[in-house]
């Protein structure tokens, strides 16, 4: 029965660390391959977050099941992750457009509401 | 590993000096900063480099990393934070006081 | 417990610079208090000098951690009497300081910074740690940066930088060599790696180890080719800070070169030592040489530490029981009139409004008796006789000419000229001459500056004149540096 | 003696206290007990029964430096010499300096050079001797310059300093390999030890050092140079240092070690050939002199050649001739000065193109004058003391030893030759001196001051000196059997007995005198006709100008190489600083064959621990290369990260913890203090610069990486650290290692390194709060 | 709010005197019934239910974790696909939310929605910034999910 | 099974560092500063990630300290940094 549940535990800890590395590596890749600084950060928020959960969640697993460790410290790592990086990459966001980053697009057309309303203030 | 370790060391000191030798100040102390990590590193890895867990002592587990390095690269550690600290206000202060973080233009002469 | 005895020149000062921060704007209070402080502590220090002359060394394993696992801290003879000439010169500078410094540079915690750059060289001192050795450095390199910058304005920052720089560079250079040191021998206890150097006769894997600790250590000391961050930082502070940078700074690196390349690197002396030796020559030639070269009198001073420094190096690269006790005989000497000549070229300056020699002149009419301490600290300075630069000078030379160094001797006696040629040239043109009338005499801010420098100038005649009562202690000490299983017995109790 | 030797120095500790009175009473009257004391003190042991005393007092007994007097012949002569003349000295100058002078510091040098001098001819420890030796240098320099408002003065001072503290150094380093040789410090001890010495490794270096003390002391060529610029002292001082006392002080050295060294052939060629040198060329330009005291300079000069160069003769009877003529010299020259200083004086010039017919101004001084320059010039009279030594000067010139090697015979046969030379241009400047001076016609309108006859105080002094010509001239066996035979006795080794004769017989000596005499008239005549020969040399050449430009180059070209490299660059410093380490660590590894490489006892290397090294490195290395500052200080920040992960891996939690918040401090503080200054511009160092400080960098590095594999692959001994794993839990009480080596164990550290980190604290806010006072003013 | 949490405590360490175990698990117990209690007596107690503010926020958490992983998914598409045929930009969207902490959420919740970005805030707290991978798409989408959002927050909030 | 998961560790190590020398990349190419931010906050969980394996390599739970201060250390300096690049100031003052 133990066995079982180790074996399936083991399973889990193989799954998450896997998808969980693949979805880091892939937001470095979007870090590398995306045009401007908003699409990197949509790689690097997204994807780097639920990745290091992921890995997080598999090392708290293998902890639990190989040692019988729960770690309480490794949730409150990923919780804290999950909450914090929307705020970071709003920030970074914000800094980038006020330090007068301009979006990328596709045919040199820049769309950005923000840039026109702030053009609207300053014009009044 | 020991000599990878010691090679990248080696490299952080090569970085650091080459930076060390340039005028502008911020280059410089970069290269301070350089030099004190290779210097930790060397210390890590002179106290031989994955030898057993973590110097904490728990039950059954018989080799453990060499603690003294540890201990001596924490104290260096934070001594490095102090000096570092002092030199960038200083550094600072120095650039704006005479106008230029150019250390080629603050060699001064014997009579001020 | 009396080994306790060897903490208290590093615990008294430590706690005064402490709570001297506690009340840094009470000038009046702070005042008087580090200088009864600093008597104190030369009072404490002086027993234990006795103390251990009488008894022998004072060994304290901190925390009761037997050596070599804890910190040892050593009071031998030779720690003492350098902590014991630390503190006098600290006397001077401590009385001399409320006159030389502005009201600001005090309130900016002065005095705290003092106390802990005598915490920091006595702890160098003392230390039987070789890591613990670089700690202190710290220290007293950290309270040394923070003296300099103090009140700082263009040129003391930008000298400060230079100075810093130079000393973290070899601050990290000195901890990487511990590391090496210590995957070699496997210990920092300078008294165990001595033992186990000895045991394997110095291979060469450590004498390689050794050069580089001499590079570090001579970083700090300024010898040739590595003192050239020396002068201009040291005499960009006020005159108070560069008597005790220049008396007690380079002495910590000369004090660590003597300890190492006594007790624990003796083992390749033809490689080592008779390198010290060249070294030592050159750093005599350039040193005065550079001495020479200016024209600002403070400067001419600060370039005098490095053939001094020079000299004490010749001490030891000979390697005989005669070039140690010069070494340290010159070491105490020079510790002392360093201090008497930065406070007093720092008065001069101040008093003739320049530092430029070619701007002063006639200055003896004004100020007879800092002329005349002048006069005094040119003669001590070049090692004439009866002064205590003499003995010191005599002793080294007569180690030199015993090892058979003869070339080197005479290029120290030539130094020995230069130097007298550098010092009294101040005296010739900016005491002698015309009356310059346009000066408005201080006579009271003279006889404030000049009385901590007649204090020092009393104890290098002391010395000289009275060697008889310091020179067997010092010859001991010379011997016993020679016999570093004393050290190490005395350490590890086998 | 003791007291003796020290009671001017203590007198002049009163003088400060006297000079309250000065205005009443000279403070030279009270000045003048002491050598007058000593005199008096020394004066009985002149008689025929005199035997060496001598006595110690104790100084540094571990040193083997102690106050031992020796009263021999020769210290005895010196010691009367000083006091006898100092006497005079004193009191001439109670009438030539006026109160209103700063006399209490003249006086004060007067007898703290008296004491050097009493201390360097009594004095039988070597390193004693040195002491008061350069004191005499010291107190020498002060009198030189008690008119230090005049530029020539400071000159002279220091150009007398500098060559005889240069001598006294190299005599210096003579006496310590000679202290080393013969485990002695007392001179009497070497001089029994003379065959050690003399066969000693290190003789000729001893010889050539203590020499060149008493060459430069005396005044001997090339080291002449400072004598005539001292002439800028007052008159008695001239008259005392520069003639009678200090300048025999190179001579008294000799003579000391004459029993030693006189037994090598070098000490032949080296005393006698610069003596006789220095005698020829003193006299040849003491004639071109205009001053008269520059011409009693070279005067002295010459004359202290002449007794220089029989010393080194050694024969018996030279060393009589030499003692003789260092008394008679004392007597005519001391006379001769003061005269001078008369002249000086009452005149107001010593340029002897202004003066002339002084004779019917000033009868007693042109007498006095007269009898001191004919005993000068040996003028063959009996009743003067010069003309005797000189005669014995020419005997001994041609009796010297037998010599084996080429250049001292070559020497023997030219110095009777040079003797003569050299003593008709003293005849000729002699006879310039006092004709030109007290004869010819007048030319009062020349002079300053209308001049007439000194006070009879200031004549006294010169009177007896010169009754002391006379007499000894008359009676010269006086002094003979009861004073320099002794004198010789001590510098020979063995008694002189030898009585002085006024007539020798018509033999080679007198021819000789009669030579000198006779060319020597023809050419003062004719003085006006040959002096363009002088222009032959001409003064750019002249030694004087070499020391002028060794000094002024000692400055210059210090100057310049120190600024070659002291440069204010920090960038030079560190490269200056990283090649000495580099070359010298590298070489050591290499001949202490210290490079070890050991792979046994390694980590497993891993993919990831190397790849994190490459990102590392990768980091470091392109902080060379960014140019964004930001950037650049966040790369700083990946290499930090890198070295937390790496502590992670290595099993160091404790330091990655620390790692990471230093990292992330210093990166803010980093990024706070450089903000406001300007980007990181492109490197704009020349191609060359950019090599240089690529090699040293990229050597640096591979010295360390070098040491470090080295120092892995030769661990010798178990590491302590064995010993905190077993003992961390039960000593400790933790089971944290680290943490109890850090507050337990090393708790030092830890205290001092949080104290690093609160002097830092207080250091930066010093640093931020005095700006802020200072911008608020 | 808060006196309910301590009663509810206080009630299950009552629990824990009474069984005369002291465990966790005997305190779950008797937090357990505690929360019963306090939510069958609703009426007599000021405020509403705290354990349903409770449900909502765990609610909101499980939003937030569905908007994430959806939203990963997209992006591994974007970094993958061989062209960059995304037209990105920023487009405004107001909102009724009024405090900082609201927005806050708000804001993140929408940076983790596939495809969207909150840049920045107007000062008026009363418009978002948004940018989006692709434009076109998103603003109309995001506007339904805006509600959503807007509501469940608020009934954490208020 | 445990091989297993070391060979698993030991690739997602090796894989993870190749996505932080990718991310490097960024830092050091930029263009902008907030690009190099974005790589940087990137960087940070790489290495909570990295940590997280590390603990499984040697079975520890000493590192999650490391882990929970890398998180908090990142954010707090992508949030300053952030603020920095935008205003120049990390802490608000009032002068
Ligand atoms: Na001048
Ligand atoms: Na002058």
């Amino acid at each position: 029965m133990t066995e079982t549940i180790e074996f399936i535990l083991d399973i889990f800890v193989i799954v998450f660390l896997i998808t969980g590395t693949f979805f880091v590596l892939s937001a470095s890749i979007g870090v590398i391959r995306f045009p401007d600084v908003y699409t990197r950060l949509h790689a690097s928020t997204k994807a780097a977050t639920l990745g290091i959960a992921g890995i997080m969640i598999g090392a708290f697993i293998f902890l639990y099941a190989e040692h019988g460790i729960v770690s309480g410290k490794l949730i409150l790592g990923i919780i804290f992750v999950l909450l914090t990086a929307p705020v970071s990459a709003h920030m970074i966001g914000r800094a980038a457009h006020s330090s007068g980053v301009k979006p990328w697009s596709h045919d040199g057309k820049t769309r950005d509401a923000y840039a026109d309303s702030l053009a609207e203030k300053k014009q009044q | 590993m020991e000599i990878i370790m010691s090679i990248l060391a080696g490299v952080l000191f090569t970085t650091g000096v080459y930076n060390l030798l340039q005028k502008q100040m911020l280059r410089i102390i970069i290269g301070t900063a350089l030099i004190s990590h290779g210097a930790h590193l060397f210390i890590l890895t002179m106290g031989e480099l994955k030898r057993g867990a973590p110097p904490i002592l728990e039950d059954g587990i018989e080799n453990y990393a060499d603690p003294l390095p540890q201990a001596l690269i924490l104290t260096s550690i934070v001594i490095s934070f102090g000096v570092t600290s002092l030199l960038l206000v200083l550094a600072y202060r120095a650039s704006k006081e005479n106008g230029t973080d150019n250390m080629d233009k603050l060699r001064g002469s014997e009579n001020d | 417990m009396i080994s306790n005895l060897a903490v208290l020149p590093i615990v008294i000062p430590l706690i005064a610079g402490v709570l001297a921060a506690l009340f840094h704007k009470k000038l009046k209070v702070v005042r008087i208090y580090s200088q009864v402080l600093t008597l104190i502590n030369t009072a404490v220090v002086t027993y234990i000098l006795f103390y251990v002359h009488q008894n022998g060394s004072v060994v304290l394993e901190s925390g009761d951690w037997m050596a070599p696992f804890g910190i040892v801290l050593v009071a031998d003879m030779l720690s003492v009497a350098l902590v014991l000439t630390t503190n006098i010169v600290a006397i001077a500078c401590v009385f001399y300081a409320p006159k030389s410094l502005d009201e600001k540079q005090e309130e900016f915690y002065f005095y705290t910074f003092y106390f802990l750059l005598i915490t920091g060289v006595s702890g160098a001192f003392i230390t039987g740690d070789l890591f613990n050795l670089f700690v202190f450095f710290e220290v007293l390199l950290m309270a040394s940066y923070g003296l300099i910058v103090l009140g700082g304005g263009k040129v003391q920052l930008r000298e400060s930088i230079k100075y810093v720089l130079i000393n973290l560079f070899s601050s990290m250079l000195f901890v990487t060599t511990i590391a090496f040191l210590y995957s070699v021998v496997g210990t920092v206890n300078m008294a165990q790696i001595a033992e186990r150097v000895g045991e394997v006769e110095q291979t060469g894997i450590l004498t390689t180890i050794a050069i580089m600790l001499f590079f570090v250590f001579g970083t700090k000391a300024a010898l040739f080719p590595l003192y050239y961050w020396l002068p201009r930082p040291y005499i960009a502070p006020n005159p108070v800070i560069s008597a005790l940078f220049g008396a007690l700074l380079t002495k910590v690196g000369v004090y660590s070169l003597i300890r190492v390349f006594s007790l624990i690197f003796v083992h390749e002396r033809d490689v080592t030592h008779e390198f010290f030796v060249w070294i030592a020559a050159l750093t005599l030639i350039f040193g005065a040489i550079g001495a020479l070269s200016t024209n600002n009198i403070k400067l001419v001073v600060a370039y005098n530490i490095i053939p001094a420094v020079g000299f004490m190096l010749l001490g030891i690269g000979v390697y005989n029981s005669t070039g140690f006790t010069g070494a340290i005989y010159y070491l105490i000497n020079d510790m002392i009139i360093k201090a008497a000549l930065f406070l007093l070229v720092g008065a001069i300056a101040y008093l003739a409004g320049t530092s430029d020699l070619r701007k002063m002149r006639g200055l003896i009419h004004h100020y007879p008796l800092l002329g005349w301490l002048f006069f005094i600290s040119a003669f001590v300075l070049a090692g004439i006789p009866p002064f205590s630069g003499f003995i010191g000078k005599l002793i080294l030379l007569q180690g030199a000419m015993e090892a058979n160094h003869i070339v080197v001797a005479i290029i120290g006696l030539a130094s020995s000229l230069l130097i007298l040629l550098s010092v009294i040239r101040i005296f010739i043109r900016g005491f002698w001459g015309e009356k310059d009338e346009s000066i408005i005499p201080d006579k009271k801010a003279a006889r404030g500056f000049a009385l901590p420098v007649a204090f020092l100038l009393f104890f290098s005649v002391l010395l000289g004149v009275g060697a008889e009562w310091f020179y067997p202690s010092i010859e001991g000490i010379g011997e016993y540096l020679m016999n570093p299983q004393n050290y190490i017995e005395s350490v590890l109790k086998e | 003696m003791l007291f003796a030797v020290f009671l001017p120095v203590l007198l002049a500790i009163f003088i400060p206290f006297f000079s309250k009175w000065k205005e009443k009473i000279h403070t030279g009257y009270f000045v003048l007990l002491a050598p007058l004391a000593v005199f008096i003190y020394f004066i009985p042991n002149l008689g025929n029964n005199f035997t060496p005393i001598s006595q110690s007092y104790s100084w540094i007994p571990s040193l083997n430096i102690g106050l031992d007097f020796y009263l021999d012949g020769l210290s005895l002569l010196f010691v009367l010499l000083i006091s006898g003349i100092g006497s005079l000295v004193t009191l001439y100058s109670i009438f030539y300096l006026h109160t209103s002078e700063r006399l209490d510091q003249f006086y004060v040098y007067l007898l703290l050079f008296m004491t050097a001098m009493f201390g360097v001819v009594l004095s039988d420890n070597v390193f004693v001797l040195y002491g008061f030796w350069e004191l005499t240098s010291i107190s020498s320099f002060l009198l030189i310059g008690y008119w230090n408002y005049k530029e020539r003065s400071r000159y002279g001072a220091l150009k007398s300093m500098l060559i005889t503290v240069f001598g006294g150094l190299s005599m210096f380093g003579g006496f310590i390999l000679l202290s080393i040789i013969t485990e002695t410090t007392s001179i009497q001890a070497m001089i029994a030890q003379a065959d050690v010495i003399l066969s000693s490794d290190y003789f000729g270096l001893i010889l050539a050092l203590i020499l060149l003390g008493a060459f430069t002391k005396s005044a001997q060529f090339p080291f002449h140079i400072w004598l005539p610029d001292a002439m800028e002292a007052p008159t008695p001082v001239s008259a005392y240092l520069h003639s009678a006392t200090m300048v025999k002080a190179g001579i008294f050295l000799v003579a000391r070690f004459t029993p030693i060294f006189s037994g090598n052939e070098w000490f032949f060629v080296f005393v006698s050939g610069i003596g006789i040198l220095t005698l020829v060329w003193g006299s040849y330009m003491a004639v071109r002199q205009t001053d008269l005291k520059g011409i009693l300079a070279f005067s002295t000069i010459s004359q202290l050649g002449m007794i220089m160069a029989m010393l080194g003769f050694g024969t018996k009877a030279a060393i009589f001739a030499a003692v003789f003529h260092i008394l008679n010299h004392a007597t005519f020259k001391g006379s001769l000065f003061m005269i001078a200083g008369i002249v000086d004086h009452e005149t107001g010039t010593r340029d002897i193109r202004r003066l002339g017919g002084l004779v019917t101004l000033m009868p007693i001084s042109a007498t006095l004058a007269f009898f001191g320059t004919f005993s000068m010039a040996s003028v063959p009279f009996p009743f003067l003391n010069g003309f005797y030594s000189k005669e014995m000067f020419f005997t001994t010139s041609l009796e010297l030893h037998d010599h084996s090697m080429w250049i001292s015979q070559v020497l023997s046969q030219a110095i009777p030759y040079l003797a003569v030379f050299g003593s008709i241009f003293t005849f000729v400047y002699s006879m310039y001196l006092v004709f030109g001076t007290f004869m010819g016609e007048k030319k009062l309108d020349q002079l300053p001051v209308k001049p007439h006859e000194a006070p009879i105080g200031m004549l006294i002094s010169p009177i007896i000196l010169i009754v002391g010509v006379v007499v000894i001239g008359l009676f010269p066996n006086l002094v003979n059997g009861s004073f320099i035979a002794h004198t010789a006795e001590a510098i020979y080794g063995s008694p002189v007995e030898k009585d002085i004769y006024y007539w020798h017989g018509f033999e080679t000596p007198f021819i000789m005198s009669l030579i000198v005499v006779g060319v020597g008239i023809f050419l003062a005549f004719f003085r006006k006709n040959w002096s363009s020969i002088y222009s032959f040399f001409p003064g750019k050449l002249s030694f004087n100008k070499v020391y002028d430009f060794l000094l002024d180059q000692s400055e210059k070209t210090s100057a310049k190489i120190t600024n070659s490299y002291m440069n204010g660059s920090i960038r030079r410093y560190m490269a200056l600083i990283l090649i000495a380490i580099l070359v010298c660590t590298f070489t050591v590894l290499a001949i202490t064959d210290g490079f070890a490489w050991d792979t046994s006892n390694l980590a497993k290397i891993t993919v990831h621990e190397v790849l994190i090294a490459i990102v590392m490195a990768v980091a470091a290395v392109s902080t060379i290369f960014i140019r964004n500052k930001v950037g650049a200080i966040l790369i700083l920040g990946v290499v930090g990260y890198g070295l937390a992960l790496l502590f992670v891996v290595y099993r160091a939690p404790d330091l990655a913890l620390t790692q990471l918040v230093v990292e992330t401090i210093t990166v803010a503080l980093f990024l706070l203090c450089f903000y406001h200054l300007p980007n990181l511009r492109e490197r704009t160092e020349s191609g060359s610069q950019k090599a240089v400080n690529l090699v040293i960098s990229i050597a640096f590095g591979a010295l360390m990486t070098v040491v470090a594999i080295s120092a892995h692959s030769t661990k010798l001994f178990d590491k302590i650290s064995d010993y905190f794993l077993k003992t961390s839990y039960k000593l400790g009480g933790g089971d944290n290692v680290v943490n109890v080596i850090l507050v337990d164990m090393r708790g030092i550290d830890t205290l001092f390194e949080i104290v690093v980190l609160g002097i830092a604290a207080l250091a930066i806010y010093g640093l931020i709060k005095l700006r802020n006072k200072k911008e608020a003013e | 709010m808060a006196l309910q949490i301590i009663l509810n405590l206080v009630i299950a360490i009552m629990w824990m005197f009474l069984a005369e175990t002291y465990s966790v698990v005997s305190f779950l117990k008797g937090f357990i019934i505690g929360a019963l209690l306090l939510f069958m007596l609703r009426r007599f107690i000021p405020d509403a239910f705290y354990l349903t503010r409770v449900w909502k926020m765990i609610k909101l958490v499980l939003l937030f974790i569905k908007e994430l992983l959806i939203s990963n998914i997209d992006i591994v598409k974007w970094v993958y696909k061989p062209h960059k045929d995304y037209k990105p930009g920023i487009f405004a969207l107001p909102t009724e939310l009024k405090s900082n902490w609201e927005i806050t959420m708000l804001t993140s919740l929408i940076s983790l929605t596939p495809g969207t970005l909150s840049v920045s805030v107007s000062n008026t707290n009363d418009t978002i910034y948004i940018h989006a991978m692709d434009i076109d798409t998103t603003e109309e989408a995001i506007e339904a999910i805006k509600t959503t959002f807007e509501d469940a927050i608020m009934e954490v909030t208020r | 099974m445990n091989e297993i998961i070391e060979t698993v560790t030991a690739i997602c190590m090796v894989v993870i560092t190749i996505s932080i020398a990718l991310l490097l990349y960024r830092v050091v190419k930029g263009p902008t500063n907030p690009d190099r931010a974005v790589a940087l906050d990137a960087i940070g969980i790489n290495l909570m990630g990295m940590a997280g394996l590390v603990a499984i390599m040697i079975a520890t739970t000493r590192l999650n300290d490391v882990i929970l201060l890398i998180g908090i250390l990142l954010f707090i300096g992508t949030i300053a940094l952030a603020k920095y690049l935008e205003k120049g100031v990390i802490i608000d003052r009032d002068d």
